[in-house]
């Protein structure tokens, strides 16, 4: 149940927010930091009370039938991977309110109804254990994401916004095509109609279908992630979001594409997904190192940003395709450093927008004189960027990589390379923003309390994580060793007998845990 | 008697279709096209007779005089109609009725 | 007949005698107010009328009706749409020039055409269905006189109806030929002794085929389409793309299926092939338009292409995704043409697109209601067009129309960038502050509306359910 | 009784975090104190650490304190371990007791500087970084510290960082060196796939088990670590950043750039040297590294004009030196070298930076002139260093590292007399360039006037260092000559003595032919530029010259090799090429909605026209199925 209780609060907060928005703004402002703030105490509770299992069982669970005629239930259910997401989750959400609290002074009710609706958006596609209610969640985060962006966003606000919805729909509406055909697979080979992910997880398929069905869903989770080439909606979406977007997608929505490829492409077809392995860490090898390389190009201080985003995100397909504990582990640890540490540079630069309305780092140079906090927390990010140990990226990046070394020599060499070239671009940030000759006569001010409460709270999580990961690294097993034992015990049994038939279990809805 | 084969008959009526067809594509003045369209629907009724009396049936000819009167309401207000378009265009020409267009406009 | 035909046929007695009742009344004393109370009642009456037939049903009123539980959900969706269409209208009317009482009785005229179509199961019934609701429609349309726009396109769709109308005669003509049955049913059974179909026949089914497409607007016979929703009055244009078309879709599918049309080949290829160009037709056409009510003109092109997925799936699946689907089309179609008219009323005509700009600042709760159809009709969770699209896929690749299905996903996408005009504008700031406020019950068919796609939206399940139990 | 490790890094780190939080609230003098007082107090911890090692060696020469465990998944394990042991501990010393004297300069030297608290931020971040560097007891411990002392190299670098300049040189020092530390991590990943563990006891041990000697996956991995080392050390072919990188105050080139960092290279190949044993074509390759950077670096010292310059690129040749060391398998005398350079490099350096200094940031040598009088104490410290770094036979410390590294060059099983007379020749060059220096300075007719004296924080570490210069060496003499061996006995626990080929030479012929190299080289430079000689001005600007003083070119191919196709492909692609796919889409489906839209013009006609085409061609197609 509470699991539900997460997202009804998000969504009604949205609606509170936004109807008291009319009168004050504060209020909204309040409201919606109050339903993210008990959504994390909530959870801090309940994880408090019942701890976490090391086992594969569901930490939460909750289900009751939605359109019980096709199989659609409401099921969600919790795991270490959704609990760590989760908590990132409103991590990232009360920084992007705060950081709002000056930034956004337009339609300040329906701004924070956006922010909450994305949110529980993100959190539903995060515990969906149902293929249908994950799709309707998958959407469901677009449409505010997509008015915070054409409303709230810069010049090119309008444009960056189509761009980000199409390109996500129309990947979202080939998996939707992928889940139908999923459905109607396992059907046909059960005469069992159900979206429910854990009935669906070991259908058997014939090789072509896994394949096409794999795609679907894959194109869907590269698009979000991005991939190269399938990342042109995210410099332009980034730039032009307002900075509570640009976190939001960088630290959380680019997540859901990195936690769809962890809970669905792998476990749901690990077969195609083998196949698909070499080509997946090409992609990968391929985004870290163009995605840095464009990082580099740009003058946009944004738009940069936004592309080491794609770079970094080339390490999370590269980790998912390496199929081994310590890889995955590494792509876990990626979502949340990177989430913390690009939405903090994000931040930074919507911060240094407010101040002297510009992104243009040829515009910028010798900041630190005036703003030295500002230039201190620009330099921890810089240094998370490119992997500096003792932060999380670079616990991300070496698991990751050690995990891919070995499955790929190759390709994690090659994706070594990606350590140069983040280091190329993130200390021509530094140098570009804060060092130099100051040839300008800004007047800033450095951070506010407020804004070195949200910064602050980002670094200490991102050192924290760095030097002390093994409490994520522990919550996150149980689930990744599901999604790996998915995978091999396909492998085993294929081994065993090709022609042996996995699933002939019989499913009766009836067996499903109503409430945990 | 002189039969007729049904397949002659149903072309008879095909031509005077394709003749109200024609003559619609043709005539510019909206006055002649509603007589084409007249024809048309004739045509169509002329059908309906013959495969009624193929098959030996009342249906058809019943069916003809709906038609007529069907045929009979549309051209009322089909007249009404011309006479409004006259009153704003002060013509008949069906080409003049092109201001409902797109624009080509973003 | 018997008293149990005419208990049957009440909603039709109703709304047969509501328009002479109103001409009566007129004689009388011209009294807006009162006609259109009187309307209201006369849809109410009716739409309760239903529940009375409900327990009769299936029942067949030989040769010409058939009154089954499938009718009497789409009378149900034609009379709750011409419901919300009459006070649409009645607001919208309200503010023209003299002998507006008028409107109403067609308006029932059409109404009326309407609901024999869906209950028709014979030639001779379809053809009187379809000439009624067309030619209250050419009135209709044409109604405001004092405007150009208004006789054009008036005068447009007559001449290309009554053409279409000449195929349709002559191609029912041309079946009846060939089977000696003007019966549905009867059709079907000749048809199923044939081994190959004649070429009268099949001559008579496409042409029988452009009568349908025509009013359903399919690709190639959707030209006028654009023409008339732009120069009809808006709640006119409500009226044709939700109770004419809904209307002309029910005796579709009842046709289709009773001959098991998607057993053919060439006519399952012929409708493939019309379905798939009307998507992208219409999508296409729909990009660049800056006129609001043409834009929703080629929208429907496509939204009615996707729909002939339901019927070529050729399963009952099909059918209630059909229902569905047109069920939530309506209740989307009327919110965005229920805000046009609405808006019309109070800045003259609201048709470009620019009209919109800036619309969330003046009057949020408009700017919301116009997203969420368009949101709907785009197909986005929680509305209505999502599930009802869900579900028509569903149908579609159950059946394995994996090539109509994969299009509408394309088409989804190129829809999406012409839908996010609407809704972006609307969220753009304007410099042009105009107070829009809206009558009460404007805002109540609005909220009715809402309440609608958001229901359909997110508990889908009920309205499935008695679709599934209906049938 | 060893709990205390922890704390030799920790208090560094401790002392920077709390000035860079509240380095704005505190007063100057706490920020010295504190900056200064922290690596004192790791300086003495260390002491006494070495004392009790000493006094109770463990039996496997080293223990290890667990502070946490950092990570552990899918079979790796990482600990925030320490690790002590001979080789650490004389690091450590040399870290805290080096740095401790060059904090205290500091005080002075940066005393006018508005960064005042933030250089003393860096500063101790960079020591406890390097102490972690040389304690953690795994590779990836210890790649933390390798990364976190080029981040404070790169901070302090560019601690000026008003001039972009400066900030250039930081940048590359970091991005050069990144190059090296990402073959080092992939390394690091090969080992641990191979041997499942990145514990470096451990690893030994199994590299030792598991591999041949010459077995491929060792010399690979020993190469990718050399890689790492190489960029740190600033050896070819990664040398280029250090000349830049006398960008940073001089107090950071001394401890930086001269007296810590640059050495990790030859502590990370020193720690591992059981791979390096492993794969005997990598050694050899860090030998011949070592020599040809030691004379090419020797070369361009031979030509600079700025101060730093001279002793950067001396540095390299240094390193260079305990390179050509490790390489011929003389791993304590590399340590001893790393040392010794650590106490006249450091000695120098800070010389150099009082003269420039109180020479208002004047750089270039040939500026200067006549300041023995004026600046006495520091002339004479550094003659002294300078004396240690020509190699002045018999009383300075460099004589005798130094002479260790040419014997075993030319001894040892690994050597030969190419590498010998590479170190040799080296050493010559050495003993020019320095008294170059001395001469060009200190002698000659002055042409700069100091503005004031130099106050006692900054002449103390000069005389201590001064001190030791001279008196170092003492600790570990010749077999021939004394045979005081202390060093490499302590030393003898963690890392083997070098193994001599064959029959024994004479080791005092080798000494007296370097003494002579060294006495020579200082006459050259007396002749050549105290005496003014002609050849000096001709050769200095002739193309040789030229080249060397440009590094032998290096910047000029990298830049054409690497940084101009980089950034011609970055601006050509600025845009992205991939949107154009999309673009191009989106243009095409633009073009279909005009081109169907022209059907769309309002003629009725027309609309019956294609309402019967249609009709027509389904027709057609129905009819012919």
């Amino acid at each position: 149940m509470i699991l539900l209780y997460l997202i009804i609060i998000l969504m009604a907060g949205g609606v509170l927010a936004w109807l008291l928005g009319k009168r004050s703004a504060i209020s909204s402002r309040i409201i919606s930091l109050a339903a993210v703030s008990i959504d994390l105490i909530l959870i801090i509770i309940a994880i408090l009370q019942n701890g976490i299992p090391d086992d594969k069982k569901w930490i939460f669970e909750y289900s009751v039938s939605w359109i019980p005629k096709l199989g659609i239930s409401l099921h969600l259910a919790m795991d270490g991977l959704s609990l760590l997401m989760l908590f990132l989750t409103f991590f990232l959400g009360l920084i992007a309110i705060l950081i709002s609290w000056k930034e956004i002074q337009k339609s300040v009710g329906f701004f924070h109804f956006n922010i909450l609706w994305i949110l529980s958006g993100i959190i539903g596609v995060f515990l969906s254990m149902d293929l249908f209610l994950f799709y309707f969640f998958w959407e469901v985060m677009l449409i505010p994401m997509y008015f915070l962006i054409s409303i709230w966003g810069h010049e090119n606000r309008i444009y960056a916004s189509y761009k980000f919805f199409i390109f996500t729909q129309a990947s979202g509406l080939l998996m939707f095509l992928a889940i139908l055909g999923l459905y109607l697979a396992h059907g046909n080979a059960t005469g069992y109609y159900t979206f429910d992910y854990q009935q669906l997880l070991g259908t058997t398929y014939n090789p072509t279908i896994e394949m096409l069905l794999m795609c679907g869903f894959l194109i869907a989770f590269i698009v979000k992630l991005p991939v190269v080439p399938f990342h042109n909606w995210l410099p332009d979406a980034h730039t032009e979001a307002p900075t509570a977007g640009s976190l939001i997608l960088a630290g959380l929505m680019l997540k859901t594409g990195a936690y769809g490829l962890l809970r669905f492409v792998v476990p749901l077809f690990p077969h195609a997904s083998q196949i698909f392995a070499p080509f997946g860490m090409i992609l990968g090898v391929i985004g870290i190192l163009y995605g840095a390389k464009l990082a580099f190009s740009q003058t946009d201080l944004k738009r940069l940003v936004a592309y080491t985003s794609v770079s970094h995100m080339g390490f999370v397909i590269l980790g998912v395709y390496a199929f081994n504990e310590l890889a995955y582990q590494g792509v876990v640890m990626q979502m949340i450093a990177h989430g913390i540490s690009t939405g903090a540079l994000f931040v930074l630069v919507g911060q240094l927008y407010e101040r002297i309305h510009t992104r243009d780092i040829n515009k910028m140079g010798g900041l630190w004189e005036q703003v030295p906090i500002m230039g201190t927390m620009g330099l921890v990010f810089a240094m998370a960027s490119l992997g500096l140990p003792g932060l999380g990226n670079f616990i991300a990046e070496f698991l990751t990589l050690v995990g891919t070394f070995k499955a790929n020599i190759l390709m994690a060499s090659l994706a070594s390379v990606g350590l140069i070239a983040a280091t190329i671009y993130s200390l021509r940030i530094v140098q570009k923003v804060f060092l130099g000759k100051k040839d300008n006569d800004y007047k800033m001010k450095d951070l506010s309390i407020r804004e070195m409460v949200a910064m602050g709270s980002l670094v200490v999580a991102i050192i924290f994580i760095g030097l002390y990961p093994q409490p994520v690294i522990n919550t996150a097993k149980p689930a990744l060793m599901k999604t790996l034992n998915a995978k091999q015990e396909y492998y085993q049994s294929q081994k065993v007998d090709d022609s042996v038939i996995l699933n002939n279990r019989t499913c009766s809805p009836d067996t499903r845990k109503l409430n945990k | 008697m002189v039969t007729v084969s049904l397949e002659v008959q149903i072309l008879f009526a095909g031509l005077l279709f394709l003749i109200g067809l024609v003559g619609l594509l043709v005539r510019r003045n909206i006055i002649f096209m509603l007589m084409s369209i007249e024809i048309m629907l004739n045509s169509a009724g002329l059908v309906f007779v013959i495969a009624g009396s193929h098959w030996a049936q009342a249906d058809g000819q019943v069916m003809f005089i709906f038609i007529l009167t069907v045929a009979a309401a549309e051209v009322s207000v089909g007249l009404a109609l011309i006479l409004q378009m006259y009153h704003h265009f002060k013509t008949l020409d069906a080409d003049a009725l092109n201001t409902l267009r797109d624009k080509n406009e973003r | 007949m018997t008293a149990l035909d005419f208990i049957c046929l009440a909603p039709f007695l109703l709304l047969a005698s509501a328009p002479i009742i109103i001409m009566l009344t007129i004689t009388i004393t011209r009294n807006i107010k009162v006609v259109y109370g009187f309307s209201l009642l006369m849809f109410l009456l009716s739409f309760i009328s239903l529940f009375i037939v409900a327990p009769y049903i299936p029942h067949v009123i030989a040769p010409l009706f058939i009154i089954d539980s499938y009718s009497l959900l789409f009378l149900a969706i034609i009379i709750f749409a011409g419901f919300l269409i009459t006070i649409l209208s009645y607001i919208y009317i309200s503010q023209q020039g003299d002998d507006k009482e008028e409107y109403f009785i067609i308006l029932f005229v059409a109404a009326l055409g309407a609901s024999v179509l869906v209950v028709a199961n014979h030639f001779i019934s379809f053809f009187l269905g379809l000439e009624t609701l067309s030619i209250s429609l050419y009135i209709l349309v044409a109604y405001i006189k004092t405007r150009s726009y208004s006789i054009e396109a008036g005068v447009k769709f007559l001449v290309i109806a009554s053409v279409a109308s000449a195929f349709l005669l002559f191609g029912m003509g041309l079946i009846y030929t060939a089977t000696g049955s003007m019966n549905f049913k009867g059709v079907a059974s000749a048809l199923g002794s044939l081994h190959a179909l004649s070429p009268i026949l099949l001559t008579g089914f496409v042409m029988l085929l452009v009568g349908i497409g025509f009013k359903l607007a399919l690709v190639p016979f959707h030209m006028w389409l654009p023409d008339v929703y732009q120069g009809a009055p808006a709640p006119v244009t409500a009226l044709i793309a939700t109770i004419s078309k809904g209307a002309v879709l029910a005796i579709a599918l009842r046709f289709f299926m009773d001959i098991q049309g998607f057993n053919n080949q060439a006519i399952f290829i012929a409708l493939s092939a019309i379905a798939i160009i009307s998507m992208f037709t219409g999508n296409l056409l729909a990009l660049n338009q800056g006129n609001l009510k043409r834009m929703l003109a080629y929208s429907s092109i496509a939204h009615f292409g996707y729909l002939l997925i339901t019927l070529l799936a050729g399963s009952t699946e099909g059918i209630h995704s059909a229902i569905f689907y047109i069920a939530s089309y309506i209740i989307t179609t009327l919110g965005a043409f229920g805000i046009i008219s609405l808006l019309s009323v109070c800045s003259g005509n609201a048709d470009s697109i620019d009209d919109y700009k800036g619309l969330f600042y003046k009057n949020p709760f408009m700017a919301i209601v116009m997203s969420l159809a368009m949101l709907s009709l785009a197909g986005i969770p929680l509305t209505a067009g999502f599930i009802a699209k869900f579900y028509l896929v569903l149908a579609g690749v159950k059946s394995g129309l994996w090539l109509l299905a994969f299009s509408l996903v394309i088409n989804s996408v190129i829809s999406l960038y012409y839908y996010l005009r609407v809704v972006t504008t609307m969220f753009t700031t304007s410099d042009q502050v105009k107070p829009s406020t809206i009558p009460l019950m404007g805002n109540l068919v609005l909220v009715v509306i809402v309440i609608g796609i958001l229901f359909l939206g997110i508990l889908p399940a009920w309205v499935s359910d008695i679709i599934a139990s209906l049938s | 009784m060893t709990a205390y490790i922890p704390f030799i890094p920790a208090i560094p780190l401790l002392s920077s975090l709390i000035i860079i939080l509240f380095g704005r609230i505190l007063s100057k003098k706490i920020v010295a104190f504190l900056g200064v007082g922290s690596v004192s107090l790791s300086a003495i911890i260390t002491i006494i650490a070495g004392i009790n090692f000493i006094s109770s060696t463990p039996e496997n020469g080293s223990y290890t304190v667990t502070v946490w465990n950092w990570l552990t998944t899918g079979g790796f394990s990482a600990n925030i371990a320490f690790s002590v042991d001979a080789l650490s501990l004389i690091f450590c010393f040399v870290i805290t007791f080096v740095g401790a004297l060059i904090h205290l300069y500091s005080v002075e030297f940066m005393d006018h500087d508005e960064g005042f608290a933030r250089f003393f931020a860096y500063m101790n971040l960079f020591v406890s970084s390097m102490l972690i560097l040389v304690l953690a007891d795994n590779l990836l411990l210890m790649y933390l510290g390798w990364e976190g002392v080029g981040l404070c190299s790169y901070l302090l670098i560019g601690f000026w960082y008003k001039e972009p300049e400066n900030g250039y040189a930081a940048r590359k020092a970091f991005i050069v060196t990144r190059v090296g530390d990402t073959a080092m991590i992939i390394g690091l990943f090969l080992l641990f796939i191979n041997l499942g563990t990145l514990n470096i006891n451990e690893l030994m041990q199994q590299a030792s088990l598991k591999w041949a000697v010459s077995s491929p996956l060792a010399i690979l991995s020993a190469a990718l670590l050399l890689g790492g080392a190489l960029g740190k050390s600033a050896q070819l072919p990664l040398q280029t950043w250090l000349p830049d990188a006398m960008a940073g105050p001089s107090p950071v080139s001394a401890l930086i750039h001269a007296a810590t960092m640059v050495t990790a290279g030859v502590y990370l190949i020193a720690r591992t040297h059981v791979l390096f044993a492993l794969a005997p074509a990598v050694q050899a390759a860090v030998a011949v590294i070592g020599a040809a950077t030691l004379i090419i670096a020797g070369f361009s010292a031979l030509t600079q004009h700025d101060f730093k310059r001279v002793l950067a690129y001396s540095t390299i040749s240094q390193i260079g030196y305990m390179f050509l060391a490790l390489g011929v398998g003389a791993w304590s005398a590399a340590v001893f070298h790393f040392m010794i350079h650590a106490f006249f490099k450091a000695l120098l350096f800070l010389g150099a930076g009082a003269v420039i200094h109180l020479l208002h940031h004047e750089h270039d040598m040939f500026k200067m002139g006549g300041l023995w009088k004026k600046l006495p104490i520091i002339f004479i410290t550094f003659l002294i260093g300078s004396a240690s770094l020509a190699a002045l036979p018999l009383i300075s410390a460099g004589f005798y590292s130094k002479d260790a590294i040419l014997w075993f060059a030319w001894s040892s099983t690994n050597g030969s007399k190419w590498l010998w007379l590479a170190a040799y020749f080296g050493a010559f060059i050495t003993s020019i360039y320095t008294f170059r220096m001395i001469f060009v300075t200190f002698f000659g007719e002055a042409k700069t006037e100091p503005t004031h004296k130099p106050g006692k924080l900054m002449t103390i570490p000069l005389v201590v260092l001064a001190i030791i210069s001279l008196i170092g060496g003492f600790i570990e003499l010749p077999e021939n000559f004394g045979h005081f061996q202390i060093f490499s006995r302590f030393l003898s626990t963690t890392l083997p003595s070098v193994q001599l080929a064959g029959e024994s030479h004479n080791e005092l012929l080798f000494q007296i032919l370097s003494a002579i190299a060294s006495l020579l080289g200082i006459y050259l430079a007396y002749l050549l530029y105290f005496k003014k000689s002609s050849f000096a001005e001709s050769f200095s600007n002739s193309q040789l010259a030229n080249f060397f003083y440009k590094g032998w070119q290096f910047d000029w191919l990298y830049d054409k090799v690497f940084v101009k196709p980089l950034v011609w492909l970055s601006e050509i692609n600025k845009n992205d090429f991939v949107d154009k796919i999309y673009t191009a889409i989106a243009k095409a489906t633009e073009f279909l909605n005009s081109l169907l839209s022209r059907t769309q013009q309002g003629r009725l006609r027309w609309y019956v026209m294609v309402l019967t085409a249609g009709v027509v061609i389904i027709l057609t197609f129905m009819l012919n199925l």
